[in-house]
Protein backbone atom coordinates (compact mmCIF):
# COMPACT_ATOMS: atom_id res chain seq x y z
CA UNK A 1 0.00 0.00 0.00
CA UNK A 2 2.29 2.73 -1.25
CA UNK A 3 0.84 6.17 -2.67
CA UNK A 4 4.13 8.31 -4.18
CA UNK A 5 4.50 11.64 -5.97
CA UNK A 6 7.29 11.37 -8.55
CA UNK A 7 9.10 13.85 -10.78
CA UNK A 8 10.46 10.88 -12.62
CA UNK A 9 9.04 8.79 -15.66
CA UNK A 10 6.96 6.15 -13.96
CA UNK A 11 7.57 2.37 -14.72
CA UNK A 12 4.80 0.38 -14.94
CA UNK A 13 6.43 -2.82 -14.99
CA UNK A 14 8.19 -2.36 -11.92
CA UNK A 15 5.01 -1.17 -10.37
CA UNK A 16 2.95 -4.07 -11.33
CA UNK A 17 5.68 -6.42 -9.81
CA UNK A 18 5.48 -5.18 -6.82
CA UNK A 19 1.05 -6.23 -6.38
CA UNK A 20 2.40 -10.09 -7.18
CA UNK A 21 0.45 -12.44 -4.74
CA UNK A 22 0.15 -15.81 -4.62
CA UNK A 23 -3.67 -15.09 -3.25
CA UNK A 24 -4.48 -12.92 -6.73
CA UNK A 25 -6.49 -13.76 -9.23
CA UNK A 26 -7.28 -10.35 -10.92
CA UNK A 27 -5.33 -7.46 -11.38
CA UNK A 28 -6.41 -4.44 -12.52
CA UNK A 29 -3.97 -0.79 -13.78
CA UNK A 30 -5.20 2.53 -14.31
CA UNK A 31 -3.30 4.74 -16.38
CA UNK A 32 -3.76 8.56 -17.11
CA UNK A 33 -1.96 9.57 -20.33
CA UNK A 34 -1.73 13.15 -21.35
CA UNK A 35 -3.89 13.56 -24.54
CA UNK A 36 -3.85 15.96 -27.17
CA UNK A 37 -7.17 17.57 -26.54
CA UNK A 38 -9.05 18.42 -23.74
CA UNK A 39 -12.43 19.91 -24.31
CA UNK A 40 -12.31 20.86 -27.80
CA UNK A 41 -8.72 22.61 -27.29
CA UNK A 42 -5.65 20.49 -28.61
CA UNK A 43 -2.97 20.24 -25.95
CA UNK A 44 0.50 20.64 -26.31
CA UNK A 45 1.72 19.46 -22.93
CA UNK A 46 1.18 19.18 -19.63
CA UNK A 47 2.34 20.20 -16.14
CA UNK A 48 1.74 19.12 -12.87
CA UNK A 49 2.23 20.60 -9.50
CA UNK A 50 1.86 18.76 -6.34
CA UNK A 51 2.20 19.07 -2.87
CA UNK A 52 4.11 16.18 -2.33
CA UNK A 53 4.09 15.78 1.36
CA UNK A 54 -0.32 16.06 2.58
CA UNK A 55 -0.44 14.53 -1.28
CA UNK A 56 1.30 11.34 -0.53
CA UNK A 57 -0.27 11.08 3.04
CA UNK A 58 -4.13 12.09 1.35
CA UNK A 59 -2.91 9.37 -0.98
CA UNK A 60 -2.22 7.02 1.45
CA UNK A 61 -5.34 7.56 3.02
CA UNK A 62 -7.33 6.38 0.14
CA UNK A 63 -5.56 3.21 -0.26
CA UNK A 64 -6.63 2.39 3.07
CA UNK A 65 -9.91 3.34 2.56
CA UNK A 66 -9.71 1.55 -0.58
CA UNK A 67 -8.71 -1.79 1.59
CA UNK A 68 -11.73 -1.26 4.21
CA UNK A 69 -14.27 -1.23 1.85
CA UNK A 70 -13.44 -3.82 -0.97
CA UNK A 71 -11.40 -7.35 -0.36
CA UNK A 72 -7.71 -6.39 -1.86
CA UNK A 73 -4.60 -7.86 -1.74
CA UNK A 74 -2.59 -5.07 -2.63
CA UNK A 75 -2.80 -1.79 -3.94
CA UNK A 76 -0.66 0.92 -5.24
CA UNK A 77 -0.95 4.55 -7.08
CA UNK A 78 1.87 6.85 -8.47
CA UNK A 79 1.16 10.06 -9.96
CA UNK A 80 3.85 12.20 -11.79
CA UNK A 81 4.66 16.32 -11.28
CA UNK A 82 6.31 18.34 -13.74
CA UNK A 83 6.22 18.70 -17.61
CA UNK A 84 4.94 16.06 -19.51
CA UNK A 85 4.72 15.54 -23.50
CA UNK A 86 1.45 13.64 -25.50
CA UNK A 87 1.18 10.32 -24.72
CA UNK A 88 3.06 10.49 -21.06
CA UNK A 89 2.05 8.52 -18.45
CA UNK A 90 0.96 10.73 -15.89
CA UNK A 91 -0.62 8.69 -13.26
CA UNK A 92 -0.62 4.77 -12.75
CA UNK A 93 -3.02 3.07 -10.23
CA UNK A 94 -2.72 -1.04 -9.57
CA UNK A 95 -4.62 -3.00 -7.31
CA UNK A 96 -4.36 -6.95 -6.90
CA UNK A 97 -7.62 -8.75 -5.54
CA UNK A 98 -8.46 -12.30 -5.49
CA UNK A 99 -11.63 -11.70 -7.57
CA UNK A 100 -12.03 -9.49 -10.35
CA UNK A 101 -15.39 -7.70 -8.70
CA UNK A 102 -12.83 -6.05 -5.77
CA UNK A 103 -10.15 -5.54 -8.15
CA UNK A 104 -12.36 -3.35 -10.83
CA UNK A 105 -14.03 -1.24 -8.18
CA UNK A 106 -11.32 -0.60 -5.83
CA UNK A 107 -9.12 0.71 -9.08
CA UNK A 108 -12.03 2.95 -9.84
CA UNK A 109 -12.45 4.05 -6.34
CA UNK A 110 -8.86 5.47 -5.99
CA UNK A 111 -8.39 6.76 -9.12
CA UNK A 112 -11.53 8.78 -8.44
CA UNK A 113 -10.58 9.87 -4.92
CA UNK A 114 -7.58 10.48 -6.06
CA UNK A 115 -8.58 13.28 -8.75
CA UNK A 116 -10.53 14.95 -6.32
CA UNK A 117 -8.62 15.18 -2.96
CA UNK A 118 -4.93 14.90 -3.80
CA UNK A 119 -3.51 17.94 -3.99
CA UNK A 120 -2.07 17.84 -7.58
CA UNK A 121 -2.82 20.63 -10.17
CA UNK A 122 -3.05 20.35 -13.92
CA UNK A 123 -2.28 22.72 -16.10
CA UNK A 124 -3.14 23.04 -19.92
CA UNK A 125 -0.86 24.23 -22.77
CA UNK A 126 -2.30 24.94 -25.75
CA UNK A 127 -1.16 24.29 -29.45
CA UNK A 128 -2.52 27.96 -29.63
CA UNK A 129 0.03 29.24 -27.28
CA UNK A 130 -2.24 29.73 -24.19
CA UNK A 131 -2.15 27.79 -20.89
CA UNK A 132 -4.50 27.50 -17.83
CA UNK A 133 -4.77 25.73 -14.42
CA UNK A 134 -7.72 22.99 -14.76
CA UNK A 135 -10.74 23.56 -12.08
CA UNK A 136 -9.31 27.30 -11.39
CA UNK A 137 -11.44 29.28 -13.59
CA UNK A 138 -13.14 32.02 -11.92
CA UNK A 139 -15.68 34.31 -13.36
CA UNK A 140 -13.63 37.00 -13.05
CA UNK A 141 -10.26 35.76 -13.73
CA UNK A 142 -8.32 36.95 -16.41
CA UNK A 143 -6.29 34.09 -16.73
CA UNK A 144 -8.86 31.47 -16.66
CA UNK A 145 -11.74 32.84 -18.47
CA UNK A 146 -15.10 31.05 -18.20
CA UNK A 147 -15.54 28.66 -20.91
CA UNK B 1 0.35 40.52 15.15
CA UNK B 2 1.73 36.65 14.16
CA UNK B 3 4.17 35.33 11.41
CA UNK B 4 3.22 32.53 9.73
CA UNK B 5 5.01 30.35 6.77
CA UNK B 6 2.29 30.77 3.44
CA UNK B 7 2.79 28.66 0.62
CA UNK B 8 1.67 28.66 -2.80
CA UNK B 9 0.37 26.18 -5.33
CA UNK B 10 -0.55 26.35 -8.83
CA UNK B 11 -2.74 29.58 -9.87
CA UNK B 12 -1.76 31.21 -6.64
CA UNK B 13 1.71 30.43 -7.54
CA UNK B 14 1.94 32.26 -10.57
CA UNK B 15 -0.15 34.99 -9.09
CA UNK B 16 2.39 35.67 -6.49
CA UNK B 17 5.18 35.41 -7.94
CA UNK B 18 6.73 33.28 -5.11
CA UNK B 19 5.96 29.97 -3.76
CA UNK B 20 6.23 30.52 -0.18
CA UNK B 21 7.22 33.29 1.93
CA UNK B 22 6.74 34.34 5.34
CA UNK B 23 3.94 37.04 6.37
CA UNK B 24 3.23 39.08 9.04
CA UNK B 25 -0.16 39.30 10.14
CA UNK B 26 -2.69 40.96 12.69
CA UNK B 27 -5.28 38.52 11.52
CA UNK B 28 -6.88 36.30 13.90
CA UNK B 29 -7.84 33.48 11.45
CA UNK B 30 -7.08 31.51 8.29
CA UNK B 31 -10.00 32.61 7.00
CA UNK B 32 -9.60 36.22 7.53
CA UNK B 33 -5.54 36.08 6.37
CA UNK B 34 -6.84 34.45 2.83
CA UNK B 35 -8.82 37.87 2.83
CA UNK B 36 -6.03 40.04 3.68
CA UNK B 37 -3.55 38.34 0.91
CA UNK B 38 -6.28 38.38 -2.09
CA UNK B 39 -7.04 41.66 -1.89
CA UNK B 40 -3.01 42.41 -1.66
CA UNK B 41 -2.11 40.29 -4.52
CA UNK B 42 -5.32 39.98 -5.99
CA UNK B 43 -6.00 36.46 -6.19
CA UNK B 44 -8.75 35.48 -8.88
CA UNK B 45 -10.04 32.16 -6.59
CA UNK B 46 -12.62 33.09 -3.70
CA UNK B 47 -11.69 31.29 -0.58
CA UNK B 48 -14.72 29.00 -0.63
CA UNK B 49 -13.31 27.19 -3.54
CA UNK B 50 -9.52 26.82 -1.85
CA UNK B 51 -8.81 24.22 1.14
CA UNK B 52 -6.21 25.14 3.99
CA UNK B 53 -3.49 22.80 5.42
CA UNK B 54 -1.48 23.87 8.61
CA UNK B 55 1.36 22.37 9.21
CA UNK B 56 1.33 19.44 6.69
CA UNK B 57 -2.37 18.26 7.32
CA UNK B 58 -5.99 19.75 6.04
CA UNK B 59 -7.01 22.34 7.92
CA UNK B 60 -10.02 24.49 8.89
CA UNK B 61 -10.30 27.77 8.29
CA UNK B 62 -11.55 28.96 11.24
CA UNK B 63 -8.13 27.80 12.80
CA UNK B 64 -7.00 30.39 15.09
CA UNK B 65 -3.39 31.75 13.64
CA UNK B 66 0.05 30.82 15.67
CA UNK B 67 3.41 32.18 15.40
CA UNK B 68 5.62 29.21 13.19
CA UNK B 69 2.60 27.43 11.71
CA UNK B 70 3.18 26.25 7.90
CA UNK B 71 -0.13 26.70 6.13
CA UNK B 72 -0.72 26.14 2.99
CA UNK B 73 -3.69 27.66 0.37
CA UNK B 74 -5.06 24.67 -1.42
CA UNK B 75 -6.41 25.79 -4.86
CA UNK B 76 -9.04 22.93 -6.52
CA UNK B 77 -7.43 20.26 -7.14
CA UNK B 78 -6.63 18.57 -10.72
CA UNK B 79 -5.20 15.07 -10.71
CA UNK B 80 -5.05 12.53 -13.18
CA UNK C 1 -9.47 -4.71 -31.60
CA UNK C 2 -7.57 -8.21 -31.46
CA UNK C 3 -8.46 -11.23 -29.58
CA UNK C 4 -5.79 -13.88 -29.58
CA UNK C 5 -5.18 -17.43 -27.80
CA UNK C 6 -1.61 -17.84 -27.36
CA UNK C 7 -0.14 -20.71 -26.08
CA UNK C 8 3.25 -19.03 -25.31
CA UNK C 9 3.62 -16.32 -22.09
CA UNK C 10 1.86 -12.95 -22.56
CA UNK C 11 3.73 -9.59 -23.11
CA UNK C 12 2.04 -7.25 -20.80
CA UNK C 13 4.49 -4.07 -21.94
CA UNK C 14 3.98 -4.68 -25.36
CA UNK C 15 0.19 -5.24 -25.69
CA UNK C 16 -0.32 -2.39 -23.88
CA UNK C 17 2.19 -0.07 -26.43
CA UNK C 18 0.31 -1.15 -28.86
CA UNK C 19 -3.00 0.54 -27.52
CA UNK C 20 -1.34 4.02 -27.68
CA UNK C 21 -3.13 6.95 -29.45
CA UNK C 22 -2.81 10.66 -28.96
CA UNK C 23 -6.17 11.13 -28.16
CA UNK C 24 -6.41 8.21 -25.20
CA UNK C 25 -6.82 9.60 -21.71
CA UNK C 26 -7.58 6.95 -20.13
CA UNK C 27 -5.69 3.18 -20.22
CA UNK C 28 -7.25 0.22 -18.22
CA UNK C 29 -5.94 -3.39 -18.05
CA UNK C 30 -7.36 -6.31 -16.54
CA UNK C 31 -4.83 -9.40 -15.82
CA UNK C 32 -6.10 -12.85 -14.48
CA UNK C 33 -3.07 -14.97 -12.62
CA UNK C 34 -3.31 -18.09 -11.48
CA UNK C 35 -3.84 -17.99 -7.94
CA UNK C 36 -3.31 -20.79 -5.02
CA UNK C 37 -6.48 -21.83 -4.28
CA UNK C 38 -10.00 -21.88 -5.63
CA UNK C 39 -12.99 -22.57 -3.58
CA UNK C 40 -11.20 -23.42 -0.54
CA UNK C 41 -8.61 -25.95 -2.52
CA UNK C 42 -4.70 -25.37 -2.79
CA UNK C 43 -4.39 -25.28 -6.89
CA UNK C 44 -0.94 -26.24 -7.90
CA UNK C 45 -1.40 -25.76 -11.52
CA UNK C 46 -3.83 -24.99 -14.16
CA UNK C 47 -4.34 -26.12 -17.56
CA UNK C 48 -6.11 -23.89 -20.23
CA UNK C 49 -7.67 -25.64 -23.60
CA UNK C 50 -9.23 -23.80 -26.35
CA UNK C 51 -10.89 -24.25 -29.05
CA UNK C 52 -8.66 -21.43 -30.76
CA UNK C 53 -10.63 -20.56 -34.30
CA UNK C 54 -13.63 -20.63 -32.69
CA UNK C 55 -12.37 -18.59 -29.73
CA UNK C 56 -10.72 -16.09 -31.81
CA UNK C 57 -13.92 -15.22 -33.83
CA UNK C 58 -15.88 -14.86 -30.53
CA UNK C 59 -13.23 -12.69 -28.46
CA UNK C 60 -13.52 -10.44 -31.82
CA UNK C 61 -17.01 -9.88 -31.36
CA UNK C 62 -17.02 -9.37 -28.03
CA UNK C 63 -14.58 -6.13 -28.55
CA UNK C 64 -16.62 -5.06 -31.39
CA UNK C 65 -19.80 -5.25 -28.88
CA UNK C 66 -17.52 -3.02 -26.57
CA UNK C 67 -16.53 -0.47 -29.38
CA UNK C 68 -20.50 -0.39 -29.86
CA UNK C 69 -21.52 0.41 -26.07
CA UNK C 70 -18.35 2.53 -25.27
CA UNK C 71 -16.69 5.16 -26.56
CA UNK C 72 -13.63 3.11 -27.21
CA UNK C 73 -10.24 4.15 -29.05
CA UNK C 74 -8.79 0.82 -28.83
CA UNK C 75 -8.75 -2.62 -27.34
CA UNK C 76 -7.05 -6.09 -27.21
CA UNK C 77 -7.03 -9.52 -25.46
CA UNK C 78 -4.93 -12.38 -25.30
CA UNK C 79 -6.13 -16.01 -23.83
CA UNK C 80 -3.46 -18.13 -22.70
CA UNK C 81 -3.37 -22.03 -23.32
CA UNK C 82 -1.42 -25.06 -21.64
CA UNK C 83 -0.13 -25.42 -18.33
CA UNK C 84 0.43 -22.36 -15.93
CA UNK C 85 2.04 -22.27 -12.71
CA UNK C 86 1.14 -19.95 -9.77
CA UNK C 87 1.19 -16.63 -10.38
CA UNK C 88 1.43 -16.86 -13.88
CA UNK C 89 -0.39 -14.46 -16.51
CA UNK C 90 -3.49 -16.42 -17.82
CA UNK C 91 -5.60 -13.58 -19.31
CA UNK C 92 -4.89 -9.77 -20.09
CA UNK C 93 -7.62 -7.43 -21.67
CA UNK C 94 -6.65 -3.66 -22.47
CA UNK C 95 -8.78 -0.89 -23.47
CA UNK C 96 -7.94 3.11 -24.34
CA UNK C 97 -10.57 5.16 -24.52
CA UNK C 98 -10.22 9.31 -24.09
CA UNK C 99 -12.20 9.08 -20.76
CA UNK C 100 -11.97 6.25 -17.68
CA UNK C 101 -15.43 5.75 -17.21
CA UNK C 102 -15.50 4.79 -20.93
CA UNK C 103 -12.61 2.12 -20.38
CA UNK C 104 -13.30 0.80 -17.07
CA UNK C 105 -16.75 0.07 -18.40
CA UNK C 106 -15.00 -1.48 -21.57
CA UNK C 107 -12.48 -3.35 -20.04
CA UNK C 108 -15.12 -5.06 -17.58
CA UNK C 109 -17.35 -6.08 -20.36
CA UNK C 110 -14.73 -7.52 -22.11
CA UNK C 111 -13.37 -9.56 -19.50
CA UNK C 112 -17.14 -10.44 -18.45
CA UNK C 113 -18.27 -11.42 -21.63
CA UNK C 114 -14.65 -13.66 -22.25
CA UNK C 115 -15.32 -15.74 -19.07
CA UNK C 116 -19.22 -16.36 -20.13
CA UNK C 117 -18.85 -17.43 -24.22
CA UNK C 118 -15.21 -17.49 -25.51
CA UNK C 119 -14.75 -21.39 -25.86
CA UNK C 120 -11.84 -21.65 -23.61
CA UNK C 121 -11.49 -24.70 -20.63
CA UNK C 122 -9.94 -24.64 -17.33
CA UNK C 123 -8.99 -27.48 -15.62
CA UNK C 124 -7.23 -27.15 -11.68
CA UNK C 125 -4.52 -29.04 -10.37
CA UNK C 126 -4.57 -29.58 -6.80
CA UNK C 127 -2.17 -29.98 -4.39
CA UNK C 128 -3.76 -33.58 -3.08
CA UNK C 129 -3.60 -34.90 -6.44
CA UNK C 130 -6.68 -34.38 -8.10
CA UNK C 131 -8.20 -32.48 -10.91
CA UNK C 132 -11.25 -31.23 -12.46
CA UNK C 133 -12.42 -29.29 -15.37
CA UNK C 134 -14.10 -26.22 -14.03
CA UNK C 135 -17.63 -25.76 -14.81
CA UNK C 136 -18.12 -29.56 -16.03
CA UNK C 137 -19.36 -30.51 -12.48
CA UNK C 138 -22.80 -32.99 -13.13
CA UNK C 139 -24.54 -34.50 -10.17
CA UNK C 140 -23.49 -37.91 -12.08
CA UNK C 141 -20.10 -37.49 -13.27
CA UNK C 142 -17.20 -38.94 -10.94
CA UNK C 143 -14.82 -37.05 -12.55
CA UNK C 144 -16.31 -33.86 -11.25
CA UNK C 145 -18.04 -34.32 -8.01
CA UNK C 146 -20.54 -32.10 -6.88
CA UNK C 147 -19.41 -29.66 -4.14
CA UNK D 1 -26.29 -42.50 -42.94
CA UNK D 2 -23.80 -39.30 -42.99
CA UNK D 3 -19.97 -39.00 -42.56
CA UNK D 4 -19.23 -36.11 -40.18
CA UNK D 5 -15.77 -34.96 -38.65
CA UNK D 6 -16.51 -34.45 -34.32
CA UNK D 7 -13.53 -32.38 -32.27
CA UNK D 8 -13.48 -32.89 -28.56
CA UNK D 9 -13.11 -30.52 -25.82
CA UNK D 10 -12.01 -30.54 -22.20
CA UNK D 11 -13.70 -32.60 -20.55
CA UNK D 12 -15.12 -34.38 -23.84
CA UNK D 13 -12.20 -34.93 -25.12
CA UNK D 14 -10.88 -36.50 -22.26
CA UNK D 15 -13.72 -38.78 -21.59
CA UNK D 16 -13.14 -40.00 -25.35
CA UNK D 17 -9.91 -40.61 -25.19
CA UNK D 18 -9.46 -38.72 -28.75
CA UNK D 19 -9.38 -34.81 -29.60
CA UNK D 20 -11.20 -35.72 -33.03
CA UNK D 21 -12.83 -38.45 -34.81
CA UNK D 22 -14.83 -39.32 -38.10
CA UNK D 23 -18.54 -40.68 -36.62
CA UNK D 24 -20.36 -42.24 -39.21
CA UNK D 25 -24.49 -41.68 -38.18
CA UNK D 26 -27.85 -42.39 -38.94
CA UNK D 27 -28.61 -39.32 -36.60
CA UNK D 28 -30.29 -36.47 -38.45
CA UNK D 29 -29.53 -33.90 -36.61
CA UNK D 30 -26.63 -32.76 -33.79
CA UNK D 31 -28.65 -33.25 -30.85
CA UNK D 32 -29.48 -36.54 -31.75
CA UNK D 33 -25.72 -37.58 -32.86
CA UNK D 34 -25.09 -36.31 -29.36
CA UNK D 35 -27.16 -38.56 -27.49
CA UNK D 36 -25.86 -41.56 -29.33
CA UNK D 37 -22.19 -40.43 -29.10
CA UNK D 38 -23.08 -39.41 -24.85
CA UNK D 39 -24.60 -43.41 -24.79
CA UNK D 40 -21.47 -45.11 -26.71
CA UNK D 41 -18.47 -43.09 -25.08
CA UNK D 42 -20.31 -42.75 -21.30
CA UNK D 43 -20.01 -38.66 -21.58
CA UNK D 44 -21.00 -37.19 -18.21
CA UNK D 45 -22.61 -34.09 -19.63
CA UNK D 46 -26.05 -34.05 -20.65
CA UNK D 47 -26.51 -32.10 -23.87
CA UNK D 48 -28.19 -29.48 -22.29
CA UNK D 49 -25.14 -28.24 -20.84
CA UNK D 50 -23.17 -28.21 -24.37
CA UNK D 51 -22.94 -26.34 -27.26
CA UNK D 52 -22.32 -27.41 -31.02
CA UNK D 53 -20.25 -25.28 -33.74
CA UNK D 54 -20.54 -26.39 -36.83
CA UNK D 55 -18.03 -25.67 -39.50
CA UNK D 56 -16.02 -23.42 -37.00
CA UNK D 57 -19.57 -21.34 -36.01
CA UNK D 58 -21.81 -21.58 -33.50
CA UNK D 59 -24.65 -23.26 -34.83
CA UNK D 60 -28.10 -24.72 -32.96
CA UNK D 61 -28.55 -28.43 -32.10
CA UNK D 62 -31.39 -28.68 -34.51
CA UNK D 63 -29.05 -28.37 -37.49
CA UNK D 64 -29.35 -30.93 -40.18
CA UNK D 65 -26.30 -33.04 -41.17
CA UNK D 66 -24.33 -33.57 -44.05
CA UNK D 67 -21.58 -35.42 -45.14
CA UNK D 68 -18.48 -33.55 -44.83
CA UNK D 69 -19.52 -31.52 -41.61
CA UNK D 70 -17.17 -30.56 -38.78
CA UNK D 71 -19.17 -30.71 -35.48
CA UNK D 72 -17.77 -29.13 -32.04
CA UNK D 73 -18.83 -30.62 -28.90
CA UNK D 74 -18.43 -27.10 -26.46
CA UNK D 75 -18.58 -28.09 -22.77
CA UNK D 76 -19.37 -24.99 -20.35
CA UNK D 77 -16.28 -22.62 -20.96
CA UNK D 78 -13.89 -21.32 -17.98
CA UNK D 79 -11.93 -18.76 -19.57
CA UNK D 80 -10.05 -15.89 -17.18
Amino acid sequence: MDFRISSEPLDPAGLKARLADPRAGACVVFEGWVRQNNEGREVSALEYEAYPELAEKEGRRILEEAKQRFSLLGASAVHRTGKLGLGDLAVWVGVAAAHRDAAFEACRYIIDETKARVPIWKKEHYLEGESQWINCATRSGSENPPR
Amino acid sequence: MVRVHVSYYALLREQRGVSAEEVETSASNARQLYDELRERHRFTLPGERLRLAVNGEFADWSVTLEDGQRLALIPPVAGG
